[in-house]
């Protein structure tokens, strides 16, 4: 056997002047050029970088769940620290919406669309499980807050008080008005009859006199007009909804409508100021307002501040 | 004897036509770095009053009179690749002259020399590490403030800036100071590309070995009358070499084109009453085949490919950019909610309509539709109802103006599922729409109530 | 110096080999076995619990259709990210998922926190033509899910298989996991409260308009609408989120 | 034994190397690349044209996998094992251990597996987790074929008759061993039947993610950087005709590169529900692992530095020193997109993928390219067809991977400001749609760098194998080059 030595014969390379290690392989040979300097001091830099860090961050754990560094510095305490350094920024605007109603903040642009974004957000995590994180309802559940139909009231302090106080609750504002359960009252033919006539009180293609002459229009005069109205057009105060227009939350057909009659379904709403702070129901009031539906303000806006004038098409 | 230099290299200074060309561009680089940021520019109220800065943090860059924000990157793009294939046309004619001439690290290592050099007399190493300092100082100085104003220094500096100025300093140091050359031959990869890209039609620093070889001092050759070549073997390009080595040996790893030997031989050749260009920019073609004239070096299929997809590139980023300059407009349906059914039986539809008015006065618009008789649009800016009076007030630059769009149409009119309809943007007073896209309208399937 | 001594082990190819194994051994080890064995890795939240049969099949769809590639599943500790999606996303969340599907890349936005934000019947229409819904979308079209009844009988199975693995499956839920599936989907034609007994908070169909045979849409629309809504954080104290001590 | 030949340039006489072995896996290796980096031109077409999502079987979320394991185990993984068979036999001066049945079993049963991975996937097949997609009985067959390649390799080592062990194969042995390991920890799974394919991770959640992220993170670090440096210590100074820069780098590198490399898997998983500590970790070893990366750089760069001239006419040698310069790109790139604020901004972004690219495009198929138009020559024994198709080929890839990886950065970094981007009233200013619908320009930018690519490698398929059907001359080893895998390649 030839020995290491013997077999090991470097070579010096005539273009760098270095010596091979005297090993080849398949013709290949190594020099036994000395570790550049400077690729040794950057890796050590690096070392030692790692070193400073691993004493200041969490790095190597016990198995009793402690780590070496200083835990308080881990992304989720940087958030809850830049959580309240950025809500300090919001701080004036949120001051102002605590110091004015509805109707000012709704007539300040600034602070109006401030109010809407926070009341989007506010809207996603307590509104949006019953009336859709669109709120665009559920029908025979919900009302949809996007279209035109208030049942209380569809100015920004009308939307604000329900918010606010809530519908059918213990509280003492709250929204109040029940209707009978007129399955003990009428008769199963009146019921029939005055559904009919319901039906076809938003229904342009029904005369008004024809309607008129309907055998449910006695039953709808005599039970029914107190609170919806004569013509079916609701009563906001006892939140009668409006009979002759075409949303109806709990079913159009006749066989719903019959079923309203019979024993019927009102909803409820809890209070929210109590829960969630009066800054949060205003800035919800704004929002729910301005989602398309909104009702015109009592104070007339100051003019020439964004929005745009109704564009009829011809 | 070793290829490697003995480090630090201490280049001898030449002076030449090569040298003159490294001079000029160096002061413009620098003239550019330093001036660049504190060059003025009006703007409004709340913006920086310069003309050139890169606001990576608010994500807007402000060029003279326009301003860019993340949808414009594409131009970003753009700039990028038509730079990388103009180092690679460069590259393809007359090899690394980018490394050679116009490289920070070549310019800033080419500084840091000349100080060492220019200060020697007076104090020595100590002095020359001090003004080294400063200006690495100064050049971080400079970078930080094209990206934050104040430079992490002035005003109101941002801890990162800060950071950054003092990182900066540092590296500027260490690399045009100490590691110099090294970057060059050790860790910068983009040499390896540059120099994968040159061919045998590349006009590369070469050293004419036919005419140079055998070398040899003058007065020996002369005294023994033996067949002598060009060079007389002076040293002198071996000596002013800033990666320091000795071009006489071919091609190199560590060349960086930069054509300081073929000065100083140009120097040493007028000197001896030789004709110059013993060193000189030559292709291995030209050099092989001396008799043959060469064509231009321009004038072969890849330098050519290269040019015609830069135009290309350059037509295709002002073809996309051809509406920056005027107003866009985009329409998106609001998500989750398909359509409204309103109390009288009309159909709502609502989009999120976002402006971009690039025009040079921004101006109020009015939204218009049309494939849809007898709708109402209604425009709400950000939190407004909306339902009030006015305009669309369209801010300038990047900043978009999202608007909440209600389209309502009577009830019958849009009986199809999906209707297409075109929107269009038009001044308020009237005249020509500035925008116009394409939306559809959805309506609850017939006889639905 | 070193290059002699490792003369010895580049001659050595068992040497070499063993020596090779423990270099690539360490780093592992010490970041992988603390995890199992520290409690603090996964928070004590209160809420969660296994996927019902329904979801686990919508997950299985989920996976199957790699919809990892494009969409994440974890919410970073980051204002914006919180603001867009909702709470960071907690390791709790994602302790009974085989394999977990945080994704690498957002081409589509975080599903963490999907559940519940979109309708039924927008998750429809958008799965059929995501352009319908969103006409800048480039997500593919999965209107195919809608024709294809779900594999129901074997979802027993599914959970017995989960069960060995330490998810806390009873037996009860493994018999009725057929019926399970079927019962979330249609919830009128059976007992659904014994159903969210099992399971609390499970999204509870139609989820299509017309329900029939279940469709692996309808798993699928199940397992989006339960994502990020199990776990009680808001009820969570602050020392319960920190995962280091 | 001679010493003569251990000194001596060649081989020693008598050894008759498996080269058939060899060649098949070179043909296996170049179909890959067509279909893998198909597959990726229409993946890149469907993101910029959603249209492109045909049908169930070829919509994105199923076909990306079929991308990705084509390229990587298909692609590369040929690659890879043809390469370390060509190159043990020869640096350990003997023929393959085992002979060729286990060998041939290597080959067809690594085949079968991929190509069952990939048309799994097309139906739905698939486990989810990100480079190990492969239902449970196909990671079987592949362990088991692992193992028989880890045996051949071994043995032959074992066998040697040239005392040391060639850096090459340091590099190949520690592939092979890593990459046996992860597969296995990270692949244990429980099938829901014996008769299904469907099955259930035993790891779940946190664990789950380390996991994966600590087998995904080292098979890019010993499937696509170790393995493929043991390509580099081979061809690169075969090609060159130099001696390695320097044999105490290459120590010094090899050790520090397999140890750090397996810690930085955590670097993908940044603020998330991963504890920070692991965070930590992952950060800091990315960081310590920079240099020890570079050292592979310099010695495959140093080690040109003798036969640099050479560049303006070798265009294979002209693919390896690109490839070198992209390796140091790209793990210049890694650790810095390891830094937990730089990550902030690119995790989850086109960044991140421009920058597998860079190594993947840019280093691991340069790296092939030049072991191919290397091998294939040699292998059939017969000049290269065209040494202008090679340069077409190389000018083609160098803008296609420029397009490529120019378009992912500003796509990536977009996609980061725009998502954080708050307005003047701290809400959030775009809506994340709105990023989707910017990325238009950059994916279609990334499509035609992707074209560009692809058809300088089809260029290459071509030259290969017209230069395999050319009139034969004698192989490298001086052999006659078995008329068979000639004439049917």
């Amino acid at each position: 056997m030839p020995t290491e030595a013997a077999m090991a014969t470097p070579e010096r390379d005539p273009l760098t002047g270095q010596y091979t290690t005297g090993h080849s392989w398949d013709g290949i040979k190594e020099l036994r050029t000395p570790i550049p300097g400077w690729w040794l001091a950057v890796w050590l830099a690096s070392i030692a970088f790692t070193l400073g860090y691993i004493v200041f961050n969490p790095s190597f754990p016990a198995l009793d769940g402690t780590v070496s560094g200083d835990s308080s510095r881990t992304a989720r305490e940087e958030l809850a620290k830049a959580g309240a350094k950025s809500d300090a920024t919001k701080e004036a605007l949120r001051a102002q919406i605590a110091a004015l109603d509805v109707d000012a903040i709704a007539a300040d642009p600034q602070l109006a669309r401030f109010a809407f974004r926070g009341g989007k957000a506010a809207f996603a995590v307590h509104c949006a499980g019953c009336h859709g994180s669109d709120a665009g309802g559920q029908i025979g559940q919900f009302p949809a807050l996007v279209d035109d139909d208030w049942l209380w009231g569809g100015t920004a302090s009308q939307i604000h008080q329900t918010i606010a106080y809530g519908i059918r609750n213990e509280e003492a504002d709250s929204r109040n008005g029940q209707m009978p359960a007129f399955g003990d009252i009428l008769s199963d033919r009146e019921i029939r009859d005055v559904a009919a006539y319901v039906a076809g009180l938003g229904d342009a293609k029904v005369a008004a006199d024809r309607r008129a002459a309907m055998p449910g229009a006695t039953v709808f005069a005599q039970n029914c007009a107190s609170c919806h109205g004569d013509n079916g057009e609701g009563n906001r105060d006892f939140g009668a909804p409006r009979l002759s227009d075409s949303i109806w939350l709990y079913g159009a057909s006749q066989k719903a409508i019959e079923a309203q009659i019979r024993n019927p379904r009102m909803g409820m709403m809890p209070a929210w100021e109590k829960r969630i702070g009066a800054d949060a129901v205003k800035m919800l009031a704004i929002y729910v307002h301005g989602l398309g539906g909104g009702e015109a303000n009592p104070p007339p806006p100051p003019v020439a501040e964004a929005a745009i004038a109704p564009v009829v098409q011809p | 004897m070793p290829a490697l230099p003995s480090r630090p290299i201490r280049p001898r200074p030449v002076a030449g036509r090569w040298r003159h060309a490294k001079n000029v561009v160096m002061a413009i680089v620098l003239v550019a770095l330093f001036v660049g940021p504190v060059l003025p520019w009006a703007r409004a109220d709340g913006l920086p009053q310069r003309a050139l800065l890169f606001d990576f943090a608010g994500g807007q860059a402000y060029l003279f009179g326009a301003v860019f924000g993340p949808r414009d990157l594409p131009l970003l793009l753009a700039t990028l690749i038509s730079a990388a294939l103009l180092l690679f046309l460069t590259n393809s004619v007359v090899g690394r002259i980018w490394c050679g001439f116009a490289c920070p690290q070549t310019i800033w290592t080419d500084l840091y020399r000349k100080i060492e050099t220019r200060v020697q007399r007076f104090g020595g190493t100590g002095l020359a590490r001090a003004i080294w300092l400063l200006v690495s100082f100064a050049t971080a100085f400079a970078m930080v403030s094209w990206f934050f104003e104040g430079g992490g220094l002035l005003g109101d500096p941002k801890p990162v800036a800060t950071a950054l100025l003092l990182l900066f300093t540092g590296l500027t140091y260490l690399l045009a100071a100490h590691a110099q050359e090294l970057v060059c031959t050790h860790m910068c990869p983009w040499p390896r590309i540059q120099a994968a890209m040159v061919d045998g039609d590349t006009a590369l620093v070469t050293y004419d070995e036919r005419r140079g070889e055998p070398r040899g001092a003058l007065k020996r050759a002369a005294a023994g009358g033996a067949v002598r070549g060009a060079c007389v073997d002076c040293g002198l390009c071996v000596a002013v070499c800033p990666m320091g080595i000795d071009i006489r040996r071919g091609q190199q790893l560590a060349c960086i084109g930069c054509g300081l030997c073929a000065d100083a031989c140009d120097g040493v050749m007028a000197r001896t009453k030789q004709p110059a260009g013993l060193i000189r920019f030559a292709s291995q073609r030209a050099m092989e085949q001396p008799a043959k004239p060469a064509p231009p070096l321009w004038r072969r299929p890849r330098p050519m490919a290269y040019a015609l997809l830069i135009a290309f590139v350059a037509i295709g980023t002002a073809t996309l950019f051809q509406g920056r300059g005027g107003v866009s407009m985009m329409v998106e349906p609001v998500r989750s909610r398909g359509y409204v059914l309103l109390s009288d039986g009309s159909v709502r539809n609502d989009f999120t309509l976002l402006v971009r008015d690039g025009r040079a006065e921004p101006a109020a618009l009015v939204v218009r539709t049309s494939g849809l008789p007898g709708a109402t649009v209604r425009v709400g800016i950000g939190g407004d109802a909306p339902a009030e009076d006015g305009t669309i007030p369209v801010a300038s630059g990047d900043t978009a103006t999202e608007a909440r769009l209600l389209i309502t149409v009577p009830p019958g009119v849009a009986a199809a599922d999906r209707t297409v309809f075109s929107l269009r943007l038009e001044p308020v007073g009237g005249g020509a729409p500035v925008a116009e896209t394409e939306s559809f309208f959805v309506a609850p399937p017939a006889g639905a109530r | 110096m070193g290059a002699f001594n490792h003369s010895v082990i580049e001659k050595s190819a068992p040497l070499f080999l063993l020596l090779t194994l423990v270099t690539i051994a360490i780093g592992g080890l010490v970041q992988i076995i603390p995890l199992f064995k520290i409690e603090s890795t996964i928070e004590p939240v209160k809420g969660m619990r296994p996927y019902s049969p329904l979801e686990l099949a919508g997950r299985n769809i989920y996976i199957r259709e790699g919809c990892y590639n494009c969409h994440s599943q974890m919410i970073r500790p980051f204002r914006d990210e919180v603001d867009r999606y909702g709470h960071y996303s907690l390791a709790a969340e994602s302790k009974y998922d085989h394999p977990f599907q945080w994704g690498s890349k957002r081409t589509g936005p975080d599903l963490a926190r999907v559940g519940g934000k979109y309708s039924n019947a927008w998750h429809v229409a958008h799965l059929k033509n995501p352009r319908d819904v969103l006409p800048g979308s480039i997500m593919p079209p999965y209107g195919f899910l809608k024709d294809k009844p779900l594999e129901v009988d074997t979802l027993g199975d599914h959970l017995r298989t989960l069960r060995t693995l330490g998810v806390p499956y009873s037996a009860a839920m493994i018999e009725a996991a057929a019926a399970d599936a079927k019962l979330q989907a249609q919830p009128d034609s059976g007992d659904a409260d014994a159903l969210r007994a099992r399971y609390p908070k499970a999204p509870l169909g139609p989820f299509v308009e017309k329900p029939g045979p279940v469709t692996e849409m309808e798993a699928l629309i199940a397992y989006l609408q339960v994502l990020g809504t199990l776990a009680e954080i808001e009820a969570a104290r602050p020392e319960d989120l920190r995962q280091t001590r | 034994m001679a010493i003569a030949t251990l000194v001596r340039p060649g081989i020693q006489p008598g050894i008759r190397y498996d080269n058939g072995i060899v060649r098949m896996f070179v043909i296996a290796t170049v179909i890959w690349a067509i279909g893998g980096m198909m597959a990726g031109v229409f993946i890149a077409g469907q993101l910029a044209f959603p249209v492109l999502n045909l049908s169930e079987y070829v919509n994105f979320g199923r076909f990306r996998a079929v991308h990705t394991s084509s390229v990587v185990l298909g692609f590369a993984g040929n690659a890879l094992i043809g390469t370390s068979l060509h190159v043990v036999q020869r640096t350990c001066q003997v023929r393959l251990f085992g002979g060729r049945a286990p060998a041939l079993f290597v080959f067809w049963g690594y085949q079968v597996t991929v190509l069952m991975a990939i048309i799994g996937y097309m139906f739905g097949i698939s486990k989810a987790m990100e480079y190990a997609e492969p239902e449970w009985y196909n990671v079987l067959l592949l362990v088991v074929v692992w193992v028989v390649y880890f045996v051949i390799f071994t043995g032959t080592i074992v066998r040697r008759t040239e005392p040391h062990i060639y850096v090459a194969n340091w590099f190949y042995w520690a592939f092979i061993v890593t990459v046996a390991v992860l597969v296995i920890v990270n692949n244990l799974s429980l099938p829901v039947s014996l008769l299904g394919t469907k099955s259930y991770s035993v790891w779940s959640g946190v664990q789950s993610a380390m996991i994966q992220w600590w087998y995904g993170h080292n098979m890019v670090g010993f499937f696509l950087t170790a393995g493929f440096i043991g390509i580099m210590y081979y061809f690169l100074p075969k090609q060159a005709g130099r001696p390695i820069y320097s044999y105490r780098l290459s120590i010094v590198h090899f050790w520090a590169l397999i140890f750090l490399y397996i810690w930085a898997g955590p670097h993908h998983l940044h603020y998330t529900a991963l504890p920070d500590w692991t965070q930590t970790l992952g950060m800091v070893f990315s960081i310590m692992l920079w240099m020890p990366s570079w050292g592979g750089m310099i010695n495959g760069i140093m080690t040109l530095s003798g036969a640099w001239g050479k560049l303006r006419t070798d265009p294979v040698l002209r693919f390896l020193v690109v490839a070198v310069a992209f390796y140091g790109m790209a793990t210049f790139e890694g650790p810095l997109m390891a830094i937990r604020e730089v990550n902030a901004l690119s995790h989850y972004t086109d960044w991140t993928v421009g920058h597998v690219h860079s190594g993947a495009l840019g280093w691991v198929a340069f790296m092939a390219f030049g072991a191919l138009y290397y091998l294939v020559p040699r292998l059939w024994g017969r000049p290269l067809h065209s040494k202008p198709m090679v340069e077409v080929h190389f000018w083609l890839a160098t803008i296609g991977i420029l397009f490529y990886i120019t378009a992912m950065w500003v796509a990536g970094i977009s996609q980061a400001l725009m998502w954080r981007a708050y307005d003047d009233q701290g809400f959030l200013q775009y809506s994340f749609s709105d990023s989707v619908v910017m990325l238009h320009p950059y994916y279609v930018v990334r499509l035609v760098g992707g074209l560009f690519f692809l058809s300088g490698m089809l260029l290459m398929a071509f030259n290969l194998y017209r230069t395999a059907r050319a009139p034969m001359v004698r192989d490298v080893d001086g052999a006659l080059a078995p008329a068979r895998l000639g004439a049917s390649a």
